[in-house]
């Protein structure tokens, strides 16, 4: 193979539809991890890697398939990071990565059902699937000696699988859900649903949705008619935003998203925000690391083809080796040219486990005078 | 009596407040959509976005009002604003017609091709509020958010419900009673408002009663204008801004002006209502007005609620239809094509 | 003898890019005085109209109002000019009320229109008991009337009816020409299309028989009803 | 045999038609008149299925077809006509002739997709056929014109010319000559006459042209703000 | 076709082969593929709109039922969700259709006023609960069967190209129920009424996780076609790819998408042809009249409901089979993906663009339309290069610009479709 244009890595995330506020960010923090790349010079005898942005409007299955194939007849992308979606990413996957063979790294698909999707071992995401996370949710709020709650979720393959494994959870913990309402993304208004939790009430309300979408409204509209205090935040609704946007109203709330005391991710925090990205947004960091693996992982094998390199990935992202962090991707290429085994840890302390996803540590936190604040790690 | 009092509180506070506020809000809109249906005969599917439009621009001057330290008191500054965004709105839209819809009107093109060449129209916006503000939620609230909030209203009656009123949702509620009555008045008493039915009605004897097509169709612009500025400031303070969600109201205000009769503007506001209570009022838990309500030994135990919040935009499209079957052109008797 | 007050010169046009309708036609009325044009259905009488009004884009031929040219003018500017229109078909506002029609035809008119609509209303007293109820709901000869006073309202100084007597019942139509002779005595140019021929032709000062678009015959009112081929061909026997 | 007993048709509070009772005795052209507003109209909506009745029966040959769809009186024999003319502007005249007729063979989708043959032979006929009437009427000059295209009086003709396209028992002809040239509203006249001689179809005729009425109808029906007057020979009125 | 049909056609055919030029083969096999669909999506309203001027905006809900057919008919039946619940589930449903039609034929009887209203409501309110009561434990059962896998009740079991005149035939059901009860309303009303039955459709698809798994998703359908992954196995076809100088992968990519063309191709050409000879046939004349002047065609002994309900049917059945290919195509169904705006009116663009009324035009309309769709994306990224390549590099204005190059796509799709409506305002192909 020759080394003379750039390597292309694709970047397919809905930046158009519903989740179009945070995939800016995402896009952002994977192409961090490329610049650093390619400033560092080490990357395979110094080429270059190019990243190539397609759309993958979350929802439009046939629209991503075609933005995909583009990306990979056309550009020639040696591997893709994404997509966002966990409905869009299976139909990418199905109908394109594993026809053309091509590696997908999703740093926010999170739906359980892609884990037993059939890949051809090319498919690994760097978020963990959802059923972990209710598990770990349901610890965190009985420990709070809360064990009654309400629960709404947005109604997608996330909203609904995030919800039902906290839900299992929950009840075996002992714990009881006075209701579980979907409700809709991106719709004008969400009184109703506020109706109906309220009526059925709770000690807090658990919003399984995203931060600038739907939950944010139930948030809004709960907050203003008083319907509750305090609300359980998982990963999709963290964001420095909503904290900034409803104020003290959020003071007391807690949840925990993925993530993990590694120095990885305060390290990140500062990279992001010096390259003018938002490092609170859901999933940057998880989008570095996805970036850095595909790229570590094709230093790694000596090869941009992925029948070479996506046996690595596992490889790179796990002990044993030494562990990389943000920022160090220049080092890590220089060990892996030495021959060194490294453990990526990355900005989300990647610990990836079968089938290719990550295993899921959590970071615990709260809301405290308008700031989101650490307070343990799960 | 202290229960009966806390059901009626609840209620309110969780359905009849909170639906008239969205009512006013999708009546607002409606009225803006019956507006062009009723004057230049079709769905304008740019609706949703000319109010992002309208509101991305009251934003910039309200950020602009705020940084030299202006503001309204208790108040939002976007109101003070909001003149403005009309003028740069109107603008918009006359620019538009100019540009575009013109052209059809003049080739006497079909109301569906219109309805396309609004989609068009609706895909360019939409990019252009985009670029301009972004795609990022934007609160650009200021001033006092309530009237009487919930926690006040606790302590104040010693009830164990709460109340909350918005500000807002007053004043969404008068501003959208004045302008069906103004608009009302207008279309049914001034030369010019009359004018503008008569061109609707038959545009080529419009022309030979001297009537300007052009000024009949740039009044309406204005007016649309001034409507969809209002009603998307109005929603913005209240919710936030979000280019993305103002396209989503596009097919809630639709609905609303369509339940109520195109064309009629008090139909506008009366389907503007019918939407958002069908929406409250049906997937509404009636379990904690029950438990106030009934004695000890009867509450319920479910949550007594006719269908989950899952099916709330179904059953608010079922409403819808039941009622058109009835009334197959609105409440209001409609226009149709 | 000076120019007649209103003339469509060797008319020739047609709709759009579609063959000729009108092939050199020419129609005129002197101020104050009545011209009436019959022929057969589709001679092209209705175009001849709308070519006066300005509605179809001639390929040749002029049209002149008080010896100006005003061939080049927009239907509204002929408004403006003191033209008025009854149209053969669509020649209401079906979803206004019938007080609300009479209005639009005073659109352009800034002093009291009161006095005028009264006077329609006594032309037409079924109008006064109507005008509340939208004129796409009357019956047919009632939209007539409405239509023919929503031109009356403008105080025009030309007066152009498209048939205005179709489907008006007969007691209707004798109080219709007579009020079009008055109105023709106030100084009004009028010129209408019938198809009650003879009673038409009888208070006509000109009448012209249009076929395939082209003058068949002119001559008086009289003249025409007396000539038996015309009598014969064109209006009924 | 059509009869109507005391029928009503409300508009809100007005009566449009305000206990009506009449009959059309088969063979006959009956002529129906009265003033503009009489409610002449509205009695043929309402008897031809278009407006469902406030109260009150109509009777065809004995069989009750109150209230019944327009398109089963078809099938029964009873056409009508529509006093505004009512063409389907965006086919062509031929056209609108051809589909008139009842059963076409064409007219299911199964015979569409695979009964070709048959079809053509249906469309040969359909289409002589249609010549043949616009041929009566005078327009087959434009039998390719699109129907919006064609001038008032010819889309009256065209409204006469769909109810020769069957063999009807009854037609109900609304102002069939409003806008009609007299010479050819004569001929029609002769064709109603030799219809109904020939073929035996009953007619039932509005018509404000009292010449037309006095030499074709007998007996005459007048109505008055929605009731019948008298119903009599011509000669009487 | 006129003249000027071929040439857009071959215009059209000419695009698809520049992308494959210069953008590759798969790809332009990829749009061509949705190509096929979209045009058939589009004949199906243009059967609607162009021939009988019913304004349907459900679109997207027959196309859901046909996904939903390719659900039920390709993926094997879950026994323990049987098991658990099946039967009792199949009682519940036919016991709320029995409580509707007799709810109906009680409406239906012409007497009694109040008293017919006051019995129809109590029937219909006890019908509801007596239904719930009947189904909730059954699909409760059904649903906790392995959610996150299963969860629900499978399918047949057949071959998935068996789930194409199925999903015609849900469709068609579902349009007769919505046109018995909708279709006298007219125009713009119609149109909000079929919109709300699509949404509702869609609403049922997300939350009955016992019929296809809701919002979690039906993935890995099988396929009409072999695997590429398949193909790359098989040593024969590796050796012909190898005999056109193809690798295996492109040649096994490319394979597969032709087949799929075929095979879409096919059920296009049979149904322009059917369209086309009902068009052109007395039924197309009788429905052109409908459409133009219901009351006169009623007068004129034409049926005017049950030609509407015919037609109406015929147009969503189409809709739906479409909807069943673009899921098999898709390999998944996913609810959540079924939008408005890309299912209802972007076929509506591709209708009025092609020329509604005209056959040759709504399929020419849904290949452009789509091709457009899909093509925009770079284009605006493009456009985007053009518009700031030459301002400076550091720039504030040009970060902002290259930071939403991304919603250049729809507009620049907004800019061109209103640049073919200019074009020719009665679209590309007009009736006539
Ligand atoms: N839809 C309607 N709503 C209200 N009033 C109506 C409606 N249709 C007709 N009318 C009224 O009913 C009366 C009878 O109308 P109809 O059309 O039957 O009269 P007609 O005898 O046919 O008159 P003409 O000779 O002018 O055609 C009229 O006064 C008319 O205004
Ligand atoms: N909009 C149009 N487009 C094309 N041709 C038209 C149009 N309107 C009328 N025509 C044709 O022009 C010819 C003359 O029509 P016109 O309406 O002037 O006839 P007319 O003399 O007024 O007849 P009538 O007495 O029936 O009203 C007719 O043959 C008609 O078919
Ligand atoms: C971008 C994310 C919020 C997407 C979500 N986790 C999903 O699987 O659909
Ligand atoms: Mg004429
Ligand atoms: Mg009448």
């Amino acid at each position: 193979e020759s080394h003379m244009g750039p390597v292309k890595i694709g970047i397919i995330l809905g930046f158009t539809g519903p989740l179009e506020s945070i995939t800016p960010d995402m896009a952002g923090g994977a192409e961090l991890a490329i610049n650093e790349v390619n400033e560092s010079g080490a990357f395979m005898d110094g080429a270059t890697i190019e990243a190539v942005r397609a759309d993958s409007t979350c929802i439009d299955s046939a629209a991503a398939t075609a933005a995909a194939e583009r990306l990979i007849t056309n550009d020639g992308v040696a591997g893709i990071m994404g997509a966002d979606c966990s409905g869009v990413t299976g139909a990418i996957l199905q109908n394109v990565a594993r026809a053309n063979g091509v590696v997908m790294i999703s740093p926010s698909a999170t739906s359980p059902a892609l884990s037993e999707a059939e890949d051809d071992g090319l498919f690994f995401r760097t978020a963990p699937s959802d059923a972990r996370q209710g598990e770990i949710m349901s610890k965190v709020i009985m420990d709070r000696g809360i064990d009654e709650v309400a629960l709404t979720y947005t109604n997608n393959d996330y909203g609904k699988g995030l919800a039902d494994s906290f839900q299992k959870a929950f009840e075996a913990d002992g714990g009881s859900v006075t209701i579980s309402a979907a409700h809709e993304d991106g719709k004008a208004d969400y009184s109703a649903e506020v109706g109906a939790l309220a009526s059925a009430g709770g000690a807090a309300l658990v919003v399984a949705g995203y931060t600038d979408q739907g939950g944010k409204g139930i948030i809004q509209a709960s907050v203003d008619s008083g319907a509750f205090d305090t609300f359980v935040l998982p990963d999709g609704m963290i964001g420095q935003q909503i904290v900034d946007d409803l104020g003290s109203a959020l003071d007391g709330s807690f949840g925990q998203l993925p993530g993990s005391d590694s120095e990885g991710s305060a390290i990140f925090q500062e990279m992001a925000t010096e390259a003018g990205i938002d490092p609170t947004g859901v999933y940057t960091g998880e989008s570095y690391d996805a970036a850095a693996l595909l790229i570590l992982a094709m230093a790694k094998a000596g090869s941009t083809s992925a029948a070479d390199y996506a046996g690595e990935i596992m490889d790179i992202a796990n002990a044993p080796g030494e562990q990389i962090l943000p920022g160090d991707l220049a080092k890590a290429l220089e060990l892996i040219e030495a021959g060194e085994e490294i453990d990526y840890v990355g900005a989300t302390a990647v610990e990836l486990v079968e089938p290719g996803e990550s295993a899921g540590t959590f970071k615990e936190i709260e809301i405290k005078d308008g700031a989101i604040e650490t307070v343990g790690f799960r | 009596m202290t229960d009966l009092l806390n059901a009626i509180v609840a209620l309110s506070n969780f359905v009849l407040v909170p639906g008239a506020a969205y009512g006013a809000q999708l009546a607002l809109g409606a009225l803006g959509v019956t507006l062009i249906y009723g004057i230049l005969r079709f769905s304008n599917f740019a609706h949703g976005d000319t109010m992002a439009f309208g509101t991305m621009a009251t934003i910039l001057v309200t950020w602009g009002l705020q940084s030299i330290g202006i503001s309204f008191g208790f108040l939002p500054t976007a109101l003070i604003a909001l003149p403005i965004g009309i003028a740069i709105t109107g603008l918009l839209l006359l620019g538009t017609d100019r540009v575009i819809y013109r052209f059809y009107r003049k080739q006497k093109a079909a109301p569906v091709v219109l309805v396309i060449v609004s989609i068009g129209v609706m895909f360019v916006m939409n990019g252009l509020v985009r670029f301009i503000i972004g795609v990022g939620d934007i609160n650009f609230a200021d001033g006092a958010r309530f009237v009487i909030n919930a926690r006040e209203f606790k302590e104040m009656t010693g009830l164990d419900e709460g109340l909350a009123i918005r500000s807002t949702t007053l004043i969404t509620l008068v501003t959208a009673a004045i302008a069906v009555a103004l608009l009302f008045w207008f279309l049914n008493r001034t030369r010019t408002g009359k004018s503008m039915r008569a061109f609707s009605d038959n545009e080529d004897l419009a022309l030979l009663s001297g009537i300007n097509p052009e000024r009949v169709v740039a009044v309406t612009w204005l007016i649309v204008a001034a409507l969809a500025t209002t009603a998307g400031v109005l929603y913005g303070l209240d919710k936030s801004f979000k280019a993305f969600t103002y396209f989503q109201l596009l097919l809630p205000i639709f609905a609303a002006a369509i339940v109520g009769g195109l064309g009629n503007p008090l139909g506008a506001i009366a389907g503007g209502f019918v939407i958002a209570f069908s929406e409250v009022l049906v997937t509404y838990a009636w379990k904690k007005v029950l438990e106030y309500l009934l004695p000890e030994n009867l509450e319920p135990s479910s949550l007594v609620q006719l269908l989950s919040t899952d099916y709330k935009f179904a059953v608010s499209f079922a409403i819808l239809i039941i009622v058109l079957l009835f009334k197959p052109t609105g409440l209001f008797k409609g226009q149709s094509v | 003898m000076s120019e007649p007050h209103l003339i469509g010169e060797a008319m020739t046009g047609g709709y759009g890019r579609g063959a000729d309708i009108l092939h050199g036609c020419t129609l005129s009325v002197d101020k104050g005085r009545i011209a009436v044009i019959v022929g057969p259905n589709g001679a092209g009488k209705s175009t001849a109209m709308k070519a006066v009004f300005g509605m179809l884009n001639l390929r040749s031929g002029s049209v002149r109002i008080g010896g100006e040219d005003i061939t080049a003018l927009s239907p509204q500017d002929r408004v403006a000019k003191g033209m008025a229109f009854v149209p053969q078909t669509s020649n209401i506002f079906p979803s206004m009320t019938v007080e609300e029609n009479l209005e639009m035809g005073a659109f352009l008119r800034r002093d009291d229109i009161r006095p005028t609509m009264e006077q329609i209303y006594d032309l037409f007293p079924i109008l006064r008991d109507k005008r509340r109820q939208a004129a796409g709901e009357l019956s047919g000869g009632q939209r007539q009337q409405v239509a023919v006073g929503r031109a009356l309202m403008t105080q025009p100084s030309v007066l152009m009816l498209d048939e205005p007597t179709a489907g008006v019942s007969p007691i209707v139509m004798d109080e219709l020409f007579d009020r079009i002779i008055e109105v023709a005595r106030a100084g009004i140019t009028i010129l209408m299309v019938e198809q009650n021929a003879r009673q038409a032709l009888e208070i006509a000062d000109t009448g012209y028989v249009l076929v395939q678009g082209a003058n068949a015959y002119t001559g008086t009112g009289a003249e025409l009803l007396a000539d038996p081929e015309v009598r014969r061909t064109f209006l009924g026997g | 045999m059509i009869t109507v007993e005391n029928l009503h048709r409300h508009f809100g509070g007005f009566h449009a038609v305000d206990g009506a009772s009449l009959r059309i005795e088969t063979g006959s052209i009956t002529g129906l008149i009265g003033p503009n507003g009489a409610g002449k109209t509205t009695l043929f909506n309402v008897i031809a299925g278009r407006l469902p009745p406030t109260s009150g029966r109509v009777t065809m040959d004995g069989e009750d077809i109150t209230g019944l769809p327009p398109h089963e009186l078809f099938s029964k024999g009873l056409l009508r006509t529509f006093q505004i003319a009512h063409e389907f502007s965006s086919m062509t005249v031929r056209e609108n002739l051809m589909m008139v007729p009842e059963g076409q063979h064409g007219e299911t989708l199964w015979n569409a997709w695979f009964g070709r043959g048959k079809i053509a032979a249906q469309e040969r006929e359909l289409a002589k056929k249609a010549d043949e009437v616009l041929d009566f009427l005078t327009i087959s000059h434009l039998a390719d014109e699109r129907a919006g295209n064609l001038s008032g009086g010819q889309k009256k003709l065209l409204e006469l010319g769909r109810t020769m396209m069957v063999d009807a028992k009854i037609v109900f002809l609304d102002e069939v000559g409003a806008g009609v040239n007299r010479t050819l509203l004569n001929t029609i006249g002769d064709a109603i006459v030799r219809l109904n001689k020939e073929r035996g179809y009953t007619f039932c005729v509005i018509e404000h042209d009292m010449d037309f009425i006095g030499r074709l109808c007998d007996p005459v029906i007048v109505m008055a703000e929605g009731k019948v007057l008298a119903q009599a020979p011509p000669t009487a009125s | 076709m006129t003249a000027r049909g071929y040439l857009l056609y071959a215009g059209m055919a000419l695009l698809v082969v520049l992308t494959g030029m210069f953008q590759g083969w798969n790809l332009a096999l990829t749009i061509l593929n949705m190509g096929l669909i979209s045009a058939i999506m589009s004949l199906g309203v243009n059967l609607q709109w162009g021939f009988a001027g019913l304004f349907n905006v459900g679109v997207m809900g027959f196309v859901a039922l046909g996904g939903l057919a390719a659900v039920l008919v390709s993926q094997p039946p879950v026994a323990e969700g049987w098991n658990a619940g099946g039967l009792r589930l199949l009682g519940a449903l036919a016991l709320g259709a029995a409580v509707l039609v007799a709810a109906v034929q009680i409406w239906k009887r012409k007497i009694g006023g109040r008293m017919r209203t006051l019995v129809m409501l109590a029937l219909l309110i006890g019908g509801f609960f007596l239904f719930r009561a009947a189904l909730d434990p059954a699909v409760e059962a059904i649903e906790a069967i392995n959610p996150s896998l299963s969860g629900y009740l499978g399918g047949l079991g057949l071959p998935i190209i068996v789930a194409w005149p199925v999903g015609g035939l849900l469709a068609a059901g579902a349009a007769w129920i919505i046109g018995k009860a909708a279709l006298g309303l007219r125009s713009d009303y119609l149109a909000i009424a079929t919109l709300g039955i699509a949404e509702i459709v869609i609403a049922v698809l997300k939350n009955e996780d016992w019929l296809s798994r809701g919002v979690k998703n039906v993935v890995g359908l099988p396929r009409p076609v072999p695997y590429e992954v398949d193909l790359q196995r098989d040593a024969g076809f590796v050796e012909r790819a190898a005999n056109y100088g193809l690798d295996p992968v492109t040649a096994s990519t490319l394979w597969v998408k032709i087949l799929y063309a075929g095979l879409f191709t096919v059920v296009l050409v049979i149904i322009l042809w059917l369209a086309q000879r009902a068009l052109a046939s007395p039924w197309g004349r009788m429905m052109r009249a409908i459409r133009d002047n219901e009351v006169a065609a009623s007068a004129m002994g034409k049926n005017v409901t049950a030609r509407h309900l015919q037609v109406f049917i015929l147009g969503s059945a189409v809709c739906g089979i479409a909807g069943a290919m673009m899921t098999t195509l898709d390999g998944q169904l996913t609810p959540g993906s079924y939008q408005p705006l890309r299912f209802t009116f972007l076929v509506w663009v591709m209708v009025i663009v092609g020329g509604s009324g005209n056959n040759y035009g709504a399929v020419l309309g849904g290949f452009l339309i789509w091709w457009l769709w899909v093509m925009v994306e770079p284009l605006g990224l493009w456009t985007m290069d053009l518009i700031t390549s030459g301002m400076a590099a550091d720039s504030w204005l040009r970060g902002h610009l290259t930071d939403s190059a991304a919603q250049m796509r729809l507009m620049t799709m907004g800019v061109i479709l209103l640049a073919v409506l200019r074009f020719s305002p009665k679209g590309l192909m007009p009736e006539r």
